[in-house]
């Protein structure tokens, strides 16, 4: 027979090292035909970093997407970097790129009051172009100005920023201190099928909501939020190196579970955003939280559906047909 | 405004180079004269290293150099403890310690030499669980405590929470270890150059990281140690710290010549590092009406070999033990047990998806003893704006209530919820 | 970066055959190599020669006099694709999809994966249940012999030296029949068999008598195997829920599983129970719908 | 005992000396410089190194590359080029469906495979014809959504596809 059950599981997880300081920094110049080239040693392996990094440089600069150029991953080519490691590289670097981009505006800005004739806090910077605030209409493009600071006046339009969350060490005896810049939170709810013969469990909905305070690209951070699923997937039901006497026992993937695309739930993302007011433009970050919630909610779900509680991960069949037989023997 | 690029689905930046192929990872990268790297590692999970020959297996035709302990100049890294060997000296203590590595014309050569390195051994005894190792008299890893470090966490007092509370509920879980599986294996490949520059390729998350520990290992100054990360096929924290960049340096160095080396999946597998396995004891007090009012959590880590990134793992699974509820009495142990087990180390969500599936496992036992709804059980228990953690950190903003809704909302719960 | 070893592509079955003799023991007929190849990275196999018997004509499916014969080398997405194979034997479409992932199957051959003897192979319990007959050939002799005198334990057959196993024969199964596959991996694709099972269901033209049935299981016992006992019992009966429960019972009993990183013997025996009756009553639906066999 | 042998890649031939233990994987990569073919795990079971061989996929790192003489091979190098993108590479794109990009080459190759047989496929077609490429990134959910929209767009513009 099968039977479904729903489950939940919520969380809260940090941006940023525990405690240690973990400063990023970034480097921006602007070209004189109005494009841009960041500096960051931030890396990014597949979590879309790079991309929100230059989104963040774009609308700060006010200069299009397309116009920003990422140098990163080159210890020599780029200012330092803690790494790409406790989802912090949109909160940390992106703070630390946002400023750098600030800095060469702050040129940009003062070169071009002087041509409109106004203070440089009444400006703008947008679409390529900078305006005075409310009078959109008043501008000079970004390309102008930058070449005007830079063989003109002889300012060259450059900035460098850092960032680094203010944290504490903990007491060794109390563990109090404030380890952590900013948090994020989310809540998932699995629904499962539970073959009470066989003790498979297929997944068939997972709704993932996430808090990442202000989501710079969507897709990328669905793509997260959906990808940590799959490790939670993973975590839940198959995946387990298996240790005898310290020999590794499945060295492969024949025998180390990945799930596949056939193992895989239909995924509901919905995003909340309340803006972090120390994030860049209210960001914090996704990358490791995306997985957190889903294992126990799979594992809860299991025990909604058929009502033997797993204690030991990952819940195999095996182990769920057992507990379901010591649960039957129990009634009897 | 018209144009921001805040809140726009861009494609990532280097998509157009990933689709057709030409994005470059750490194994598509070669030098001319390349050599080839291949890892000799240990044949027992504990034991004393008496001898390393090399000399047959540099006799073999392609081999071009062998690297073992003597070396590595600072032969000790690790984040918060110094105490893995980038080349076993004095003992192996996991199947993952590399003892040697050859440096070859090819990738047969490298392969064929390493059942030339003869290693004599004196094996020791061993100890796999992390409870027993926490025995004063079992085996020890390093030095003479198995118990690297004890986390403490402590907030109002427990003792007054269960006399609080009317029904204390209790359980244990444990995890498994989990390997990244980041589907691109570690590839390093290093040069030096003319002027006397190690130019390193690795594919890591922390280049930085390798650099400064590259410049401690190799006693060499870092404005002359240059780490380029190309396309990187996945971390996850797998590729965290150092593992492979001393080796194609040190032989770089000692060859004259490019060096690149590659992990096969068994070498992942079995000599990198791993999620930590938990096992997690809970306590929670709760009155009548659903509030928990008392926790009391304890946490065994087993570190494995090293300690890696274990005790900030720990740290950071012990800040998070209590769950994203407000508790007014809690009290959290965590502990970090050297093992000769595989290496812990950092793996998405660092110690917290450990405790995480413990302590939302527990709630839900919980809500059944008391015989409330797990959601309403959780909503009434959740952190609140202002709301303070165990460690004394207060929380401005918490969005977890609409977090809750918004999960109900995609797909709906079991009963109809009234939102409080 | 495997072991050295010589190739050979012989242009016809013949010369296939004496390559193998010329050659001796350490020589190794390669197919698919799905198998094969990582057998020789691990190094746990380490043949001085490899025959390629692609091309030689092993490969394709013909619908004869009461049979129907199945190339050795015919791959398991030609298998599962073709028409005679989806419209006469079902169940041999069934296992023939539930193996590895579509780059598997568009290499790995139907005798390749019987020629390993793992006792997780997933054809042989269909085979066993369609009662097929194997060819196996060498230079001296051609000799056809029931699928299950095939296998002798895990990883070794009676293939001797220098011998091919060359085609399957299948009998179209005769009227009022119906037989069914199901596998229990540790996921839904590209993974090995905790526990497989096949079997086939012959009605009497009351429609409600078993007059035969075959069950066969894998991944429990050294080779895979025919659950006798429970094929005993169910013949001659009348079909219901009951008689199919204890059969399945039985054929568990028949087995010898292990435990190993898969699973334990237990939970093996367990599945046994419930994929037998499950299969058992697929069949016997397929049975009843007539030409659906 | 090496052995030349003519590869024909991305329809071109190409002359190499292989030894019979030569992988194709290997082969491609190493000889040939086609990189963008990726080795996982070296046992045909994460389907990095798929190709097609005569329009079918199969795991490069299961082959033998003088088992391929005479067959057609196609990389993902001969799929589409940055400046003349297959509408699969252009829906891998557009809708989010690389991460760290290593499976996308096998991902991308499988899912031709599919679209040159199936034109109209499921949702379940999709995942069944995708199943023997792990991703570890992405939960394949923009995976699926991508090859469904490029089967859309081939479908609605004829010989939009290549």
């Amino acid at each position: 027979m099968k039977k479904r059950g729903k489950g939940i599981a919520c969380m809260f997880y940090p941006i940023g090292f525990t405690s240690y300081p973990n400063p990023g920094s970034a480097f921006v110049k602007v070209n004189q035909d109005g494009t841009a080239v960041v500096f960051t040693g931030a890396t990014d392996m597949g979590q879309g970093s790079t991309t929100v990094l230059a989104q963040i440089a774009a609308e700060e600069l006010g200069i299009r997407y397309e116009h920003i150029t990422m140098v990163t991953g080159d210890t020599e080519k780029t200012p330092f970097d803690l790494g790409s490691v406790a989802s912090r590289v949109t909160y940390i670097v992106g703070n630390a790129v946002k400023r750098a981009a600030h800095e060469a505006k702050r040129i940009l800005l003062e070169v071009a009051a002087e041509k409109l004739g106004v203070s440089p806090d009444g400006l703008c910077a947008g679409d390529g172009r900078i305006y005075i605030k409310g009078l959109p209409e008043r501008f000079l493009e970004i390309s102008e100005v930058a070449r005007i600071a830079q063989m003109g006046k002889g300012r060259p339009p450059i900035g460098s920023g850092s960032f680094n969350p203010i944290t504490t060490f903990l007491d060794p005896e109390t563990g109090h201190g404030k380890p952590y810049g900013a948090y994020v939170f989310a809540t998932q709810i699995a629904e499962v099928e539970v073959d009470t013969e066989t003790g498979v469990v297929e997944v068939l909905r997972i709704a993932a909501a996430h808090d990442c305070g202000k989501a710079i690209n969507p897709m990328l951070v669905e793509g997260q939020v959906e990808g940590g699923i799959s490790m939670g997937v993973g975590y839940g039901l198959f995946e387990e190196m298996v240790l005898d006497n310290g020999v590794v026992k499945n060295p492969q993937f024949t025998d180390y579970i990945l799930p596949t695309s056939l193992d895989m739930p239909e995924i509901r993302v919905g995003i909340i955003e309340r803006p972090e007011p120390t994030g860049p433009f209210g960001a914090k970050g996704i990358g490791e939280p995306s997985l957190l919630p889903t294992a126990p909610a799979i594992i809860n779900a299991i025990y909604d559906a058929v009502g033997v509680r797993i204690r030991e991960l990952p819940a195999t069949p095996e182990k769920i047909l057992k507990a379901l037989r010591e649960t039957d023997q129990g009634k009897a | 405004m018209n144009g921001s690029a805040i809140g726009v689905s861009r494609p990532r930046h280097d998509a157009v180079l990933q689709v057709t192929g030409r994005a470059l990872y750490g194994d598509d990268y070669e030098r001319p004269g390349m050599l080839y790297a291949k890892a000799l590692r240990s044949r027992h999970p504990h034991a004393r290293i008496l001898k390393v020959d090399t000399s047959r297996a540099l006799k073999l035709a392609g081999v071009k150099a062998v690297i073992t302990a003597e070396d590595v100049p600072k032969n000790r890294y690790g984040f918060t403890h110094l105490d893995q060997p980038v080349l076993a000296d004095d003992k192996v203590r996991y199947m993952g310690d590399v003892v040697a590595v050859v440096a070859a014309t090819s990738w047969d050569a490298a392969t064929e030499a390493l059942d030339q390195i003869e290693v004599d051994y004196l094996p020791l005894p061993a100890v796999f669980d992390p409870v027993e190792a926490m025995k004063p008299d079992a085996p020890k890893v390093h030095g003479d405590s198995n118990i690297v470090s004890h986390i403490k966490i402590r907030s109002g007092d427990v003792t007054e929470g269960w006399r609080i509370s009317s029904e204390i509920v209790e359980d244990v879980m444990r995890t498994q270890v989990v390997e990244h599986c980041h589907i691109e294996p570690h590839a390093a490949l290093a040069e030096l150059t003319d002027d006397g520059t190690y130019v390193i390729w690795s594919t890591v998350q922390r280049p930085f990281l390798i650099a400064s520990d590259l410049s401690r290992i190799l006693q060499y100054p870092m404005n002359k140690i240059r780490v380029i990360t190309p396309a990187i096929g996945g971390g996850f924290g797998g590729k965290n710290e150092i593992t492979i960049e001393p080796y194609v340096c040190l032989l770089a160095a000692k060859t004259k010549r490019p060096v690149k080396m590659v992990l096969s999946r068994e070498e992942e597998f079995c000599g990198t590092t791993v999620r930590h396995p938990y096992i997690v004891k809970y306590r929670s007090g709760v009155t009548k009406d659903g509030k928990i009012v008392a926790r009391q959590v304890e946490i065994i880590s087993d570190s494995g070999a090293y300690v890696s990134w274990g005790e900030s793992t720990l740290s950071k699974a012990s800040i998070h033990a209590a769950g994203p509820y407000f508790i007014p009495h809690v009290r959290i142990d965590g502990y970090l047990v050297y093992t000769n087990n595989s290496i812990g180390g950092a793996m998405r969500g660092f110690g917290v998806p450990q405790v995480g599936f413990a302590y939302e496992c527990h709630m839900d036992n919980i809500a059944a003893v008391i015989g409330m709804d797990p959601l309403e059980f959780r909503y009434k228990n959740l952190l609140t704006d202002n709301s303070s953690l165990p460690t004394g950190q207060v929380l401005e903003f918490v969005t977890l209530r609409e977090t809750v809704r918004k999960a109900v909302e995609l797909v709906g719960w079991k009963k109809e919820v009234e939102w409080e | 970066m495997l072991p050295r070893t010589l190739y050979i592509r012989p242009s016809d079955l013949t010369k296939a055959l004496e390559a193998l003799e010329e050659h001796g023991p350490g020589a190794r007929v390669i197919a698919g190599g799905t198998d094969l190849i990582p057998s020789m990275r691990a190094r746990t196999q380490l043949p001085s020669c490899l025959v390629d018997i692609q091309g030689l004509g092993l490969d394709t499916i013909t619908r004869t006099d009461g049979f129907v014969r199945i190339g050795a080398a015919c791959t398991f997405s030609e298998l599962a694709r073709s028409g005679i194979i989806r419209e006469m034997f079902p169940v041999l479409r069934e296992a023939a999809s539930a193996i590895g992932a579509v780059q598997t199957r568009n290499l790995a051959t139907i005798g390749g994966n019987l020629s390993s003897a793992v006792p997780s192979c997933d054809s042989a319990p269909a085979l066993y249940v369609l009662k097929a007959r194997l060819t196996l050939i060498s230079l001296r002799q051609q000799r056809a012999i029931p699928v299950e005198e095939f296998f002798q334990g895990p990883r070794r057959t009676v293939l001797a030296p220098a011998e091919i196993l060359a085609w399957i024969d299948v009998p179209v199964p005769p009227d009022r029949s119906g037989s069914a596959f199901l596998k229990i991996g540790r996921r839904k694709a590209l993974t090995l068999a905790i526990v497989n099972a096949a079997a086939s269901v012959c009605l009497a033209k009351d429609g409600s008598t078993v007059e035969d049935a075959t069950i066969s299981l894998g991944a429990v016992a050294p080779t895979p195997l025919r659950a006798r006992k429970a094929e005993a019992l169910l013949k001659g009966c009348t079909w219901s829920e009951e008689l199919v429960k204890e059969a399945a019972w039985v054929a568990s009993g028949e087995t010898s599983p292990i435990s190993d990183i898969r699973a334990s013997a237990d939970y093996r025996r367990e599945l046994c129970k419930v994929l037998v009756r499950r299969a058992l009553t697929h069949a016997w639906k397929r049975a009843l719908g007539g030409d659906q066999r | 005992m090496k052995r030349a042998i003519i590869l024909v890649v991305n329809g071109t031939e190409h002359s190499v000396e292989v030894q019979p233990s030569d992988l194709l994987v290997d082969v491609l990569r190493d000889r040939l410089r086609l990189t963008g073919t990726k080795k996982g795990c070296g046992t045909g079971e994460c389907g990095a190194c798929t190709v097609l061989l005569d329009g079918k996929p199969v795991n490069s790192c299961l082959l033998l590359a003088i088992r391929c003489e005479g067959r057609q091979i196609t990389t993902i190098e001969g799929l589409g080029t940055p400046d003349s993108l297959h509408v699969l590479q252009k829906a891998f794109i557009d809708n989010g469906a690389v991460q760290c990009g290593f499976c996308a080459p096998g991902m991308l190759l499988s899912a031709k495979a599919l679209l040159d047989e199936n034109p109209a496929p499921s949702e379940m077609d999709i995942r069944q014809a995708l199943a023997g490429n792990i991703c570890r990134c992405t939960g394949y959910v923009k995976i699926v959504k991508a090859v469904s929209s490029a089967a859309r767009t081939m479908s609605g513009a004829e010989g939009g596809g290549r």
